[in-house]
């Protein structure tokens, strides 16, 4: 092995620990803040026995479903059952090795150390643990490998509540990547790379600022499918305690229960990871210019605006569990297969057409100007879809829906 | 153009340059005819009454190729002046391109070609235009010059391919074009059988045509004209047998095309179609395809004597033979046909002797006078069809018996056929003399190294006096003496329009000038030079000199007094054939055709051409018949093909399908297995090849 | 260049699928084997992609297409299949029995 | 390094592709069947298809093995015990599956694109690669020039771009299809 590769190595191995560290205690903090925010919302105080303001309770969670017994279910097939956390968890996991969380490190050193050798490394480190040129594409695939562990696990468990979730569940997201990876194609037009080292420097001095202004649609679509693809209200099919006990993990106890938990938790970071990068320009510090040069200091601080803006989002998933109801199962299926795909089909042609009408035809170089047009665009078709064809159907109140007669949410499959 | 001249011929490049720039004239020759098929074509099936249409784009092809083909003619011979032997060639496709076997869609144009194209398209505008007039109240207006663009498009493919499959196109196409306008009026019986007779006769001549393609392929490796001339000479043996095989069957080929004896039958029978279609086809052009291949492969006849013998010696036969039948024909247009017959056995005589000029040099004039009597004989009958169908008589416009005097109703078309008749008898300085008798010297001083060769001379001089006595006697019962038509018909005979006049003239032109193409020493040329088709025709022939004398057998002529005697000859037999011609017919006792007695005695024979078609009849048709219907319709058909072929393969469908259906078990393992095993053989067979 | 390898993997790779073809029943299991032999072919094009251009890795494109479109039409036929016989062992579907 | 994580792949992938076939439960086998393609998508990467290899997980492992997965848990089918006995089929399956193994296998093992290129050289027909394929570029450089989709997308639209339509009409084609077998009553 060549000392650069050794270096390689070494600088990708402590990004894993730490970013592997970070996302679990992340994550196990994420449980507490869903409880306090939930409280909040309700007028209540929530946990705030366990340490200062409730600040230990993930570990005391942590520690009980250790030390729980580990039940198996008399029927089921014990391989898969215990391979399906798993199988939900790694892929997750996984996901947080390519988002870009900082600005890149200029890292430059060249040890040598007993027994292991030389180790050099020059140059820009990218912030994420893999800077892969398949960007988005691994998103893409690796989230749909999720879907594994929800259907064996309600497959394995042998219950049926477990298998109505994990059949949920899978249609679900099955459905919903559809409609995700048609949001995520404007984005690509617009910045014509994959990686999201090269998405989030279009968004910086690409000329079209934060593709949230010119791509809001897409911004839209992409936010709700990442709702449909975590399981996360309103459209928690697979666990609707309501209907299924508790859908695909009825029948999971101790740490493997917990594990799922941890999997849709750390799926959340995700999307509000890339729904950041995709749309908010990742790490990019908004009407700034220095963060562009690489340094420590920049990388810290565009480490914090990632930080703050997964956090916005975070917390946004937890707000919109308390405001919306629960979609209906014909309603989540028609929504993503009736709505959102078609809405997405169009928008892709329609941002196409326009990139191409602005680049070429009228011939407007200026990224601002490109934004507003854009930004312009979206206004109107925003308005077309949410208040003209829309009218009173899927994405309006439910009061609306009732009085509106054959209406797409209506016809039951 | 003008600047390719400038570059200089010889220049190295110089021809690709040529060829490139010509390209497009010559496919333009070959698509402005097939243009005017494809529209008159498509207006006789929408636009049947569209006459004026038609006519224009029939006959304004026509001309605009004539004028193609002259102007090409001009640029050629400019270059020819300087460098003789540069033959174009262009390729327009590919065509068969099979292993070893390369055959492209090529055309080339070397001087011979440039004689045909000439002729063919000249004088195929002139017919075209006669026709304008002559077939103006016929219902297929529009189908008659599709199909005749379409043959003339066959025939100059037929002159203007480049190997023998392309000649071979045209060859046949122009029999189709024959067949379907020999049954133009298909809807009598009589014409649509002479059209199959025709087509029928022809496939015999195809057939040796064929064969002698396969055999060329065999010796030579190859099918396109320069390279097969180009390796005869070092593959063939000088009368050997494959160069005698090869010969033998082309003549076939051509005896079925250019009417020789035994095939020319059909072409008696062709003058069912319409008259200007006997002049174009069956007189001036079609029927000198099978010259034209002598001529063409003159290398390969050099190198077989013995089938030049064959050659000339049934070109001889046929001249003699067609005459005397040609003596006692009442009908106009069948005494022109055999007057055809016999005017091809005098090419095939001439190129049989090996003067290959003297043959193409006949060719030319027999186009000229040949079509002039033709389309005066059509404006003849034009003339008297008007009077009979304006009384609604029945009686028949083309026998001779009805005519008479017919010179004082049409002194123009009578001028025209006497000078016709003059030339075609051998009255100098009309065309046909210069032509005629240069064959028949010819003939005679192959005499002194082959002396069959002198009773060809013979034959083909006695054939000249008769030639000059049936004219003679055309002429006198058509247009002299008293009339026969009819009281009431008589007022209806007229001179033809100038549509069909006019061509007339033109023909009658070259029919007077047309010796000038290729005069004799001996004759006092007024400021034209001796010799002219004969020179222009070097290259192309050379080849075939070179092999001739090799072989010892070049083409030679006497001098001093043999000559001058042939020439006396010649003359002399000229004018006694057409005075006896002129008195006897003149002292017959003249009554129309409904109340002459039956002949007699050898007259009888001539009558029914000595019996021939029935002969064939015996001979061949009806033992055919009979064949096909006892053993192959009863035996063979019904027993073998049907039995065996038809049932058995049925049974065999059956058998297999059986078995088969005992393989689809419905097992899919069953299949994959089959299929595996067929993959891992195939597999196996790549590997380990 | 793992070019050989590649192959030798991806023939291995077909084979296996083939005698999954051979031995299995199950109408799904043998679906499921035909597309590990469709795999086996990509990896081919991909190997051979590698060393003359990526045209070989569109035609890994078109066959994953397929692929889908097979599964869809597939897996919806074995469904109805399995409405009428409740099974789909292919031993006892044999409508094509001659 | 690469070999290693290639061979790596590779014994995955064969180990599980065996899996497929002799796994008695269905689900066992496709869950076998994911596993191996994942291992072929990590053998697409280091084959520098980095698309395809993406591609592979997002469609093959993440769409068709789910759509199998749903399947099968919808007919709820159980062991497969009658798979697998040792009835005179199984044995002319194996030993057709070995011979066929044993022609491809030491055929393909040694090659290399030399030999490619040296067997191209030796055909009259295929003498020029560029016949066959797009470009003489390799897929590494492909990708260097273009970018990951670029590399596939530029031989896609210039050179099957009526392909890749006559694709999309396949798959509305499909949709129909599954959607008429697969649906009661519409």
């Amino acid at each position: 092995m060549t000392p650069e590769l050794k270096g390689l190595l070494l600088v990708s191995i402590i990004k894993l620990l730490v970013v592997f560290t970070v996302t679990m205690i992340g994550v196990a903090l994420l449980t507490l803040m869903e409880r306090k925010v939930s409280a909040w919302m309700q007028y209540r105080l929530g946990p705030n026995r366990v340490g200062f303001g409730g600040l230990l309770q993930p570990a005391a969670d942590g520690i009980k479903n250790i030390i729980k017994e580990e039940t198996f279910p008399g029927m089921a097939n014990r391989v898969l059952f215990m391979l399906a956390p798993a199988l939900a968890f790694i892929p997750a996991l996984t996901l947080g090795s390519v988002i870009h969380w900082a600005a890149p490190l200029p890292v430059n050193f060249d040890f040598t150390l007993p027994l292991l050798g030389r180790f050099v490394h020059t140059g820009l480190m990218p912030m994420a643990v893999a800077d892969l040129p398949v960007g988005i594409l691994f998103v893409l695939a690796i989230s749909s490998m999720g879907v594994y562990g929800i259907a064996l696990a309600g497959w394995s468990s042998n219950s049926k509540y477990a298998l109505l979730g994990g059949l949920r569940a899978t249609a679900q997201m099955i459905s919903y990547e559809v409609a995700m990876g048609l949001a995520v194609v404007p984005v690509l037009l617009l910045t014509g790379n994959v990686a999201f080292g090269e998405i989030i420097r279009a968004q910086q001095v690409g000329g079209f600022g934060w593709f949230i202004l010119p791509l809001f649609l897409a911004f839209h679509n992409f936010l709700v499918a990442g709702f449909a693809e975590t399981n996360r209200l309103p459209f928690d099919m697979p666990e609707a305690e309501s209907e299924l006990i508790a859908g695909y993990h009825t029948e999971y106890s101790a740490m493997k229960f917990s594990m799922f938990f941890i999997a849709e938790y750390t799926n959340m970071v995700t999307v509000s990871a890339m729904v950041t990068t995709l749309f908010l320009g990742g790490w990019d510090i908004p009407f700034t210019h220095w963060d562009e040069t690489p340094g420590v200091l920049q990388t810290i601080a565009t480490g914090g605006m990632m930080f703050l803006k997964v956090f916005f989002w975070l917390f946004f998933f937890m707000w919109i569990r308390w405001t919306l109801p629960r979609f209906r199962y014909d309603q989540l299926m028609a929504l993503g297969w009736k709505v959102l795909m078609p809405i997405g089909l169009a928008y892709v042609m329609l941002i196409a057409t326009a990139i191409y009408l602005i680049e070429n035809v009228a011939g407007i170089s200026s990224g601002l100007v490109k934004m507003l047009v854009l930004t312009g665009i979206n206004v109107a078709l925003g308005y077309i879809v949410f208040m003209v064809l829309d009218r009173g159907l899927l994405i309006g109140g439910s009061r609306e829906r009732g009085a509106a007669s054959g209406g797409l949410g209506r016809r039951a499959a | 153009m003008l600047d390719l001249l400038a570059a200089g011929p010889g220049q190295p490049g110089f021809l690709d340059l040529l060829q490139g720039a010509l390209r497009p004239t010559i496919a333009l020759i070959i698509g402005l005819p097939l243009l005017g098929f494809l529209l008159n074509g498509a207006l006789s099936l929408w636009r049947p009454a569209a006459k004026g249409a038609v006519s224009v784009i029939g006959a304004g092809v026509l001309l605009t190729t004539f004028l193609v083909a002259l102007q090409l003619f001009l640029q050629l011979s400019a270059v020819w002046h300087v460098k003789p032997d540069e033959v174009i060639r262009v390729t327009l496709w590919s065509w068969i391109p099979v292993g070893d076997l390369r055959v492209d869609f090529a055309l080339q144009l070397d001087q011979l070609a440039m004689v045909m194209l000439l002729v063919v398209t000249g004088v195929g505008s002139l017919i075209h235009l006669f026709s304008v007039g002559y077939m103006k109240a016929d219902e297929g207006y529009a189908r008659y010059f599709a199909y005749l663009n379409l043959f003339v498009m066959f025939m100059l493919v037929l002159v203007l391919g480049a190997s023998f499959p392309m000649m071979f196109i045209g060859w046949e196409g122009v029999g189709l074009c024959s067949y379907l306008l020999i049954g133009f009026w298909f809807s009598e019986p009589a014409n649509a059988d002479a059209g199959k007779k025709a087509f029928i006769v022809n496939r015999i001549g195809d057939f040796g045509f064929l064969l002698a393609m396969f055999l060329i392929w065999q010796a030579t490796g190859s099918l396109s004209f320069a390279e097969v001339f180009d390796r005869a000479p070092q593959v063939l043996a000088a009368g050997g047998a494959m160069a005698t095989a090869i010969t033998l069957f082309l003549f076939l080929g051509c005896a079925g095309k250019s009417a020789q004896i035994p095939l020319y039958v059909w072409l008696p029978d062709a003058m069912a179609g319409p008259t200007p279609v006997s002049a174009l086809i069956h007189a001036a052009t079609m029927v000198t395809a099978g010259v034209y291949l002598v001529a063409r492969t003159n290398v390969l006849f050099a190198l077989a004597p013995t089938s030049q013998m064959v050659v000339a010696g049934v070109g001889a036969l046929t001249a003699l033979f067609a005459a005397t039948i040609g003596l006692r024909q009442y009908d106009i247009k069948k005494v022109l046909a055999y007057s055809t017959v016999s005017q091809l056995g005098y090419m095939f005589l001439g190129v049989g002797t090996g003067a290959i000029t003297a043959g193409v040099f006949h060719l030319v004039t027999h186009a000229f006078f040949k079509a002039l009597l033709f389309l005066g004989a059509g404006s003849v009958i034009h003339s008297m069809h008007h009077a009979y169908h304006a009384t609604h008589s029945h009686d028949d416009a083309q026998d001779m018996r009805n005519m008479g005097g017919l010179a004082k109703y049409m002194p123009v078309t009578a001028v025209l056929m006497g000078i016709a008749t003059l030339a075609i008898a051998g009255i100098p300085p009309f065309a046909g003399f210069f032509s005629k008798d240069e064959i028949l010297a010819f003939a005679f001083g192959r005499g002194a190294q082959q002396p069959a060769f002198y009773l060809f001379w013979g034959m083909g001089a006695l054939a000249a006096l008769l030639t000059a006595f049936y004219m003679a006697r055309l002429m006198a019962m058509t247009f002299f003496g008293p009339n026969r038509t009819g009281e009431a018909e008589r007022q209806h005979l007229h001179e033809a329009p100038w549509i069909m006049t006019g061509p007339l003239l033109v023909l009658g032109l070259l029919s007077l000038a047309g010796g000038w193409l290729n005069l004799p020493e001996f004759f006092p040329a007024i400021g034209a030079p001796h010799g002219v088709l004969h020179h222009w025709l070097e290259p192309v022939l050379e080849a075939g000199n070179r092999v001739a004398e090799s072989v010892g057998l070049a083409p030679a002529l006497s001098h001093g007094a043999t000559e001058a005697f042939l020439v006396g000859g010649a003359i002399l037999t000229a004018v006694l054939g057409l005075t006896l011609g002129w008195v006897v017919t003149r002292r017959a006792v003249a009554v129309p055709a409904h109340d002459a007695a039956p002949e007699t005695g050898f007259w009888k024979v001539l009558y029914h051409k000595y019996y021939v078609d029935e002969l064939y009849d015996w001979c061949i048709v009806r033992p055919l018949v009979a064949f096909s219907r006892v053993v192959l319709w009863k035996k063979v058909d019904q027993g073998v093909i049907d039995g065996g072929g038809v049932n058995g393969a049925a049974g065999l469908s059956r058998a297999l399908g059986w078995i088969g259906s005992r393989l689809q078990s419905g097992q899919v393992n069953v299949y994959v297995v089959l299929f595996l095993v067929g993959a891992i053989y195939v597999l196996g067979m790549v590997a380990w090849r | 260049m793992l070019l050989g390898p590649s192959l030798a993997v991806s023939a291995i790779l077909f084979t296996i699928g083939v005698a999954g073809v051979l031995l299995r029943r199950n109408a799904i299991v043998i679906f499921m084997c035909v597309e590990l032999m469709l795999n086996a072919v990509n990896l081919t094009f991909v190997a051979l992609s590698q060393a003359y251009g990526s045209s070989g890795q569109v035609f890994v494109f078109f066959v994953m297409t397929v692929a889908a479109a097979e599964a869809a039409v597939g897996l919806a036929i074995i469904l109805s299949i399995y409405r009428h016989h409740k099974s789909v062992d292919l031993q006892q579907i044999n409508l094509l029995r001659g | 390094m690469v070999e290693a994580v290639f061979w790596f792949f590779a014994a995955v992938a064969i180990v599980s592709a065996l899996l497929v076939v002799t796994m008695r439960n269905p689900i066992a086998s496709a869950f076998w069947l994911v596993c191996t393609m994942l291992c072929l998508a990590g053998i697409f990467f280091l084959l520098q298809a980095q698309f395809i290899g993406a591609i592979q997980i997002l469609v093959y492992a993440g769409a068709v093995m789910v759509l199998f997965l749903f399947v099968i848990m919808l007919l709820n089918l159980g062991r497969d015990d009658a798979a697998l006995k040792r009835t005179p089929t199984w044995f002319a399956a194996v030993l057709l599956a070995g011979v066929l193994a044993s022609q491809l296998v030491p055929a393909l093992i040694r090659y290399s694109s030399e030999r490619l290129a040296f067997e191209y050289t030796r055909s009259a027909v295929l003498a020029d690669p560029r016949m066959v394929f797009d470009s003489t570029l390799s897929a590494a450089q492909a990708t260097l020039e273009r970018g990951v989709p670029g590399d596939i997308a530029k031989p896609l639209f210039e050179h099957y771009l009526v392909p890749f339509e006559l694709t999309s009409i396949l798959l509305l084609a499909a949709i129909v299809g599954a959607v008429v077998l697969a649906k009661r009553r519409i």
